[in-house]
């Protein structure tokens, strides 16, 4: 690890010589009045004045519907074609909050905790992060009451702080950071000796995640859950924005002898989700399913996997439809 | 503001009603409350900001428990609970219905023709929001229709938001959950999601109001209502329908005119 | 668009059994010859077919699509043929507003005694949408996922 | 997998001269899910029919499908064979091969190609077929006629003579409707009493039918053999079981001036009354809104006057329940009086008259005892001016259909004239003369020639009062549009007929159709004459258009043929494609949400509400049900169905679905 200091200028040289190097560049980009990540080819399309993108890098690395493999029959016979992490494109991530970055680590928690994934991890090898310290946060932002921070490095390849000057504090962590410097190591030159920490925003923390998690060992039959998750819609607009959410479904996409077998999206805030064929449905009951999601990234997650599943980012909040504000419901169990 | 309140508490503490569906005040604007007791009455709040659609709570009977409960309602809310009445999923009853009307009193309706009395003053037009994009959509050639509603479709990722946040969507599978035939592929991918929007469209025929919710609660920003929306304007004055005002003999889809439109059949 | 004389429509009718799957069958009958394009799957009556199936009919690459049944008032059932035309009237309003090609379906009234008009209405179809192309527009997006590939147009 | 057979017919030479046959049953026999694929000359012939019969038991076969002409020509003969094989026959599906491919294209790769897809479509559809059984619903042998005119009596007189009960209703305190009413009838002019009254005596005296006159009916509910009716006895105030029917006081009853109805409003009647001398049945009911006791609450004479003590002064209208298999609707017509036409005086002129009014006229049981004379003096009317088409064929008037009697019984009524006024003259002004039907014609020429009617082609403007005469102002088309002016002393007007008032209401209690006229719409216009669309109810008579005596009365016979034939077997035996709502396991009982908008696209009324109860017998849910008995497999509910709860067998979703997809996945 190493920490460097790139100027304004040569942050777009470096950029550029990102984007001539063939691979593809995701950034933040404003559209359709929404900021999201997008392919980008020069830095003035990245977008500026924002707090967060509605979707998370999750959107960006992980498509919302992959084909497992695909087959087909010929005269009796099956030919069953793999995926192939070769096909993945090599991708760097632009401008990505630490919060984003870090939920790498609960994905990956969970998509290797038995066996390994073979398409998370072609995703992940493939994929390098830049991320930028946060200058600015908002109120449903909360980072650092789940153990990260605005200058949290984990999960990213090479960590900018931005400057006054339009320069930055470049942190480099990993040898997929060291790559990308080489890309153009000239531009970057020796610290300058700032310290970041004076440059991020100051975000106090809202709640105690032990607390939260002791409360949450003896929750499980409380009333809190039907409270809360009344106005809940039951939609899937917090589990697609999430950077941690991991559910997904498997569908079949046949056509006469032919087909293939995708993974998309799925979210255990659906009714669907748990129905068994039967008409028999564990979780029959909205406030079930609001149990499910907080008890398993505040509880479950941390006992079995040991690592929270919220990284605070705060865009369950911002996307819901009925104001289901994750921080006010955690704060209120703290409480409790 | 206070008349709600203690009109709701007293509905509460009487015992005429049990739960009280309103709004409160909520991180950036108001969202739904449910009361149960007058503490909570408390935190009722009732403006021009209340936009949600409650009438999409009253039919989840999780919710609302078999007794007798009463809802808030502006009159986007009012024009859905006509709709609902008569797709027969509301029973007078159990239902008491509060709004507060334009000279600020508070006005409760107990029966279905009191509310679409009501509901009948009220003129549906579009807002600025509608006009701009709608009036941007209308100049489209069919080709760059064609582009600008695969780009949004291209966002969506079947959160199903849109669908959750209708009145009218209460249907305890719905077709795309089908898959003796899987008549619309579940995954998100563009043309699946278009499938998807097309398809709520033509089940919006007849019923839609216009309430707006499910533009509302698209998290990605697609304009979904307006699909519907524009679905609404072109047929309710062809097909004879108010929405919100409802026919009890059967919707646009479900009735029929001697001299509808045929010129297109050949 | 530029018309293709290589290009052979996939064209798929639905019909009712009652008036125009009699009236095909009227065709057969007086030996009028029409194009090969045109497949028919029969339903109890136009008022039975669903919208869903002409939507699945592009997205599987269907090039054209025939609706058609009985004359107004000569419904078997008597209004399945008026309840199918308002959901026609519905459905392409729909289709246009998101810019689905509609001329590409062809809705029609043919009689059991219509045996020339079916042969008609087949072949002036298929020229049609010979003359519109593949559907390609349609077609192409059906396969994808992301929406990467066909978007960005080179 | 499945087993299919699959059979290809060369049809003699009809497919196989231009599709290449043996390549479709080879090409077939490769797909998934085929275990058999033959082609054969002829499959509908002996041979051809037990090829699929031992290869269905050799294969153990679970779906047959047969390449060969139209299933509109073989389906029930393949299906048969199958069944005879011990095959569900529902699960035998036919490709077209020879109507839609082989006869309509010329011989070539891709008319064998189509002929390939054409069968693999049905492959596809047959792997989805579920084994269906008949429908078998009970039958209640009972019949329900309404209207006692002569539709209904020969209705219920042929029925009853088949040995089964029938509830005859009858609105008026009589039956004979309007045919009681007719002074002669054409075209052999007998009297029209002289033959219906022996019928309208058999009625009542039939031991198989039952007669509720002063009665309508209140509901209709259920379905095709199992209806049940409720039907309103309307308060006669008089108690027929005592009543001997003396008419000792209809002649003292003091109200005697309310026009009569069966003279069409020429004559009077009384309070308590028996519509006309040879009523059936021949017992007074008391008119409640004109007697004296019910308006003012005194008179009581008639009281008085029985002896008998018949009078029931607080009898109520009485609902009684009938269940009935079927129902014969015979609800007759009514003509448009003369206030209807604002150019002949909108009625004002006494002696501008209906033909049913002249009908009256000319009757010897009428208020002139059968001499045509003046309402406004009396006298005999020496020029008499007839006017056919008076509202019909003018859509102006919102009548554009043709009343299919007035050229016969406006010849008929000149024909009367110049036999009762030997003097007389009398002009018909007429726009065609429409005379089909048997001896028809001949009557009309009768007319002209015989009994010099003047016939003028011509529309009247205009009809006024000058001078005590009636001044008929027209034109002769045939004379090039010349004015015609007439001074008549009676104007006769063959007003359109109309729908019965009422007959709507009735439409919708009974769940028939109707047309913008508000005549019943028959089932099919030229096949289902007497059906309506509600199976188990059938039409007779000019409830269904305007129609004269030998139709109405054929048409009465063929409905209770119709009838007949539906109680000659105890169950109804039915094609089982019919709409089916889902049923799963608890806590979902149905994907069905109830809101019912099936029940309003519905053209048979078959949609119920069914209760989904707990085992505490509380209300779950309501969900739709289908009605098999009245289901007719249109399958419009099934495409309206948002959530996809209703199908429908045979044509299910999965199959449809299965077909497209064969077809353009290759």
């Amino acid at each position: 690890m190493e920490t460097k200091y790139i100027n304004k200028s040569g942050i777009e040289q470096w950029f550029n010589a990102i984007v001539s190097s063939g691979k593809r560049v995701f950034a933040p980009v404003n559209s359709r009045g929404q900021v999201d990540f997008k392919p980008v080819k020069k830095l003035s399309e990245v977008a500026d004045e924002y707090i967060q993108t509605t979707q998370s890098i999750k959107a960006s690395v992980y498509p919302k519907a992959e084909v497992l493999f695909s087959y087909e029959k010929v005269n009796g016979k099956v030919n069953l074609t793999d995926f192939d992490p070769e096909s993945v494109a090599e991708t760097v991530l632009w401008k990505v909050h630490p919060c984003d970055a870090a939920g790498f680590k609960p994905l990956s928690a969970i998509f290797n905790w038995d066996t390994a994934d073979k398409l998370h991890n072609a995703h992940l090898v493939k994929t390098s992060v830049i991320s930028f310290s946060c200058a600015a946060a908002d109120e449903s932002c909360f980072c650092t009451s789940v153990n990260g921070s605005p200058g949290n490095t984990a999960g990213s390849d090479i960590q900018l702080t931005m400057l006054p000057d339009g320069g930055a504090i470049a942190e480099i962590l990993t040898f997929k950071g060291e790559t990308l410097v080489a890309l153009m190591p000239n531009v970057f030159e020796a610290d300058k000796g700032e310290k970041k920490e004076k440059y991020l925003v100051d975000l106090p923390t809202r709640f105690n995640l032990e607390e939260v998690n002791a409360k949450l060992n003896k929750a499980f039959n409380s009333t809190v859950w039907k409270e809360q998750s009344e106005r809940c819609l039951g939609c899937g607009a917090c589990a697609f924005v999430c950077p941690t959410c991991a559910c997904f479904d498997i569908q079949e996409d046949a056509h006469g002898s032919k087909g293939r077998r995708i993974r998309c999206w799925d979210a255990c805030g659906f009714a669907m989700f748990t129905l068994h064929t039967s008409g028999h449905n564990p979780r029959e009951h909205q406030s079930q399913r609001w149990r499910q999601r907080i008890l398993h990234k505040f509880s479950y997650m941390p006992e079995r996997l040991s690592v929270v599943g919220c990284t605070g980012c705060g865009r369950c909040s911002r996307a819901c439809p009925v104001d289901m504000n994750i921080l006010e419901h955690i704060t209120s169990i703290a409480k409790q | 503001m206070k008349k709600l309140r203690d009109r709701a508490a007293e509905l509460l503490s009487q015992g005429v009603v049990s739960l009280v569906i309103g709004y409160e005040e909520g991180t950036k604007r108001p969202r739904p409350l449910f009361c149960r007791n007058s503490e909570g009455a408390e935190k009722l709040i009732f403006d021009s900001h209340c936009f949600h659609n409650l009438a999409v709570y009253i039919t989840k009977k999780e919710l609302v428990g078999k007794e007798r409960f009463a809802v808030t309602a502006p009159i986007s809310t009012l024009r859905s609970i006509m709709q609902l009445y008569v797709e027969n999923q509301l029973s007078e009853e159990k239902l008491l219905v509060i709004t507060v009307d334009l000279s600020g009193e508070l006005r409760e309706f107990t029966t279905f023709d009191e509310i679409a009395a009501y509901v009948a003053q009220f003129e549906l037009k579009r807002g600025e929001r509608e006009q701009e994009i709608l009036s941007k959509i209308e100049g489209m050639t069919r080709e760059e229709r064609w582009k600008f509603w695969m780009e949004e479709m291209s966002h969506c990722f079947k959160c199903y938001a849109c669908r959750s946040a209708c009145p009218l969507c209460y249907c305890s599978k719905c077709v795309v959950e089908v898959n003796r035939p899987q008549w619309i592929n579940p995954w998100p991918a563009p043309l699946a999601n278009m499938e998807w929007h097309i398809n709520r469209a033509m089940h919006m025929v007849g019923r839609c109001t216009a309430c707006g919710a499910c533009g509302d609660a698209c998290p990605v920003g697609i304009p979904v209502d307006l699909i519907t929306r524009k679905m609404m304007e072109d047929l309710a004055p062809e097909f004879g329908y108010v929405p919100g005002q409802p026919a009890k003999q059967g919707n646009a889809l479900s009735s029929w005119k001697l001299d509808d439109r045929e010129q297109f059949i050949r | 668009m530029s018309s293709n004389t290589d290009f052979e429509p996939k064209i798929i009718a639905f019909v009712c059994n009652w008036c125009t799957y009699a009236g095909a069958d009227l065709t057969g009958t007086s030996r009028l010859k029409y194009a090969t394009n045109v497949k028919i799957v029969r339903f109890p009556c136009t008022g039975r077919i669903d919208f869903l199936l002409l939507l699945k009919s592009f997205a599987q690459g269907a090039d054209g699509v025939i609706v058609s049944g009985c004359h107004p008032n000569d419904c078997h059932y008597t209004s399945g043929n008026f309840h199918a035309r308002r959901r026609w009237i519905a459905f392409r309003s729909i289709l246009d507003l998101m810019g689905v090609d509609i001329r590409r379906i062809q809705y029609s009234w043919v009689s059991a005694a219509e045996g020339s008009k079916w042969a008609d209405l087949v072949n002036n179809t298929v020229a049609d949408i010979r003359a519109l192309g593949p559907y390609a527009e349609y077609q192409k997006v059906a396969d994808y996922l992301e929406k990467e590939g066909y978007n960005e147009e080179a | 997998m499945s087993k299919i057979g699959v059979f290809i017919c060369h049809c003699g030479e009809n497919i196989s001269a231009t599709v290449d046959v043996e390549r479709v049953a080879r090409e077939i026999g490769g797909m998934e899910g085929v275990a058999h694929a033959i082609d054969y000359k002829y499959m509908c012939s002996d041979p051809g029919q037990t090829f699929i019969k031992e290869a269905v038991k050799k294969y153990g076969l679970d779906g047959v499908v047969v390449g060969a002409c139209s299933p509109r020509m073989h389906e029930p003969t393949f299906r048969r064979a199958c069944a005879e094989a011990g095959l569900n026959p529902y699960l035998c599906e036919m490709a077209n091969l020879r109507e839609h491919c082989s006869w309509v294209h010329e011989k070539s790769e891709e008319t064998t190609e189509k002929a390939i897809d054409l069968v693999k479509m049905m492959v596809e559809k047959v792997k989805k077929n579920k084994p269906l059984d008949s429908i078998k619903v009970p039958v209640t042998k009972r019949a329900l006629v309404i209207g006692g005119g002569i539709a209904g009596i020969q209705a219920s007189l042929d029925i009853a003579n088949t040995g089964h009960k029938v509830i005859l209703v009858e609105r008026d305190p009589s039956i004979g409707g309007h045919m009681s009413q007719l002074s002669e009838t054409f075209p052999t002019l007998d009297c029209s009493q002289c033959i219906l009254t022996p019928r309208m005596v058999e009625v009542a005296q039939h031991p198989n039918i039952k007669l509720y006159t002063y009665a309508e009916l209140e509901s209709l509910e259920g379905f095709i053999g199992n209806f049940k009716a409720k039907i309103r006895l309307k308060a006669k105030s008089v108690n027929y079981s005592t009543c001997t029917g003396c008419g000792a006081c209809i002649q003292k009853c003091p109200v005697k001036k309310i026009p009569s109805e069966f003279n069409a409003g020429l004559g009077t009647r009384t309070a308590i009354y028996v519509p006309f001398p040879q009523a059936v049945p021949n017992k007074p009911v008391i008119d409640r809104v004109n007697c004296n006791y019910y308006k003012r609450g005194a008179c009581k004479i008639c009281e008085k006057t029985c002896q008998v003590g018949s009078i029931e002064w607080d009898k109520e209208d009485e609902i009684i329940t009938e269940e009935v298999g079927a129902v014969v609707l015979a609800t007759g017509f009514d003509v448009k009086g003369t206030d209807f036409f604002p150019e002949y005086g909108y009625g004002q002129y006494k002696d501008v008259l209906t033909g049913l009014q002249f009908e009256r006229l000319a009757s010897a049981s009428g208020p002139t005892f059968g001499e045509i004379r003046r309402p406004s003096d009396g006298a005999i009317p020496k020029k008499i001016v007839f006017i056919a088409c008076a509202g019909s064929r003018d859509p102006a008037k919102g009548i554009p259909y043709c009343s299919k009697i007035c050229c016969m019984y406006t010849a008929k009524h000149a024909m009367l004239y110049q036999h009762k006024v030997h003097d007389g003259e009398s002009t018909v002004f007429y726009m065609d003369i429409r005379a089909g039907g048997k001896n028809y014609e001949e009557f009309v020429r009768r007319a002209i020639e015989e009994d010099t009617v003047n016939y003028v082609r011509g529309r009247v403007a205009r009809v006024y009062e000058k001078n005590g005469k009636l001044i008929v102002k027209g034109v002769d088309t045939l004379l090039g549009g010349e004015q015609v002016e007439i001074e008549a002393d009676m104007v006769v007007l063959a007003t359109a007929g109309v729908a019965n008032c009422g007959s709507e209401q009735l439409a919708q209690k009974l769940h028939v159709s109707y047309d913008p006229y508000h005549f019943f719409a028959e089932a099919h216009p030229k096949l289902k004459p007497v059906e309506t669309n509600t199976a188990g109810i059938f039409l007779a008579g000019a409830c269904q258009a305007p129609k004269d005596i030998p139709e109405t009365v054929g048409m009465a016979s063929g409905a209770a043929v119709k009838v007949a034939a539906l109680f000659s077997n105890d169950e109804l035996v039915r094609e089982p494609v019919v709409a089916v709502v889902n049923r799963l396991a608890p806590p979902l009982y149905s994907t069905c949400v109830g809101c019912f908008m099936c029940e309003t696209a519905c053209p048979y009324n078959a949609i119920e509400h069914e209760e989904i109860k707990g085992r505490d017998g509380s209300l779950i849910r309501t969900i739709a049900r289908v009605n098999q008995g009245l289901c007719q497999g249109c399958g419009t509910c099934v495409a309206f169905c948002r959530s996809k709860s209703i199908d429908i067998q045979g044509y299910t979703n999965e199959q449809v679905y299965a077909e497209v997809m064969s077809l353009l996945n290759d």
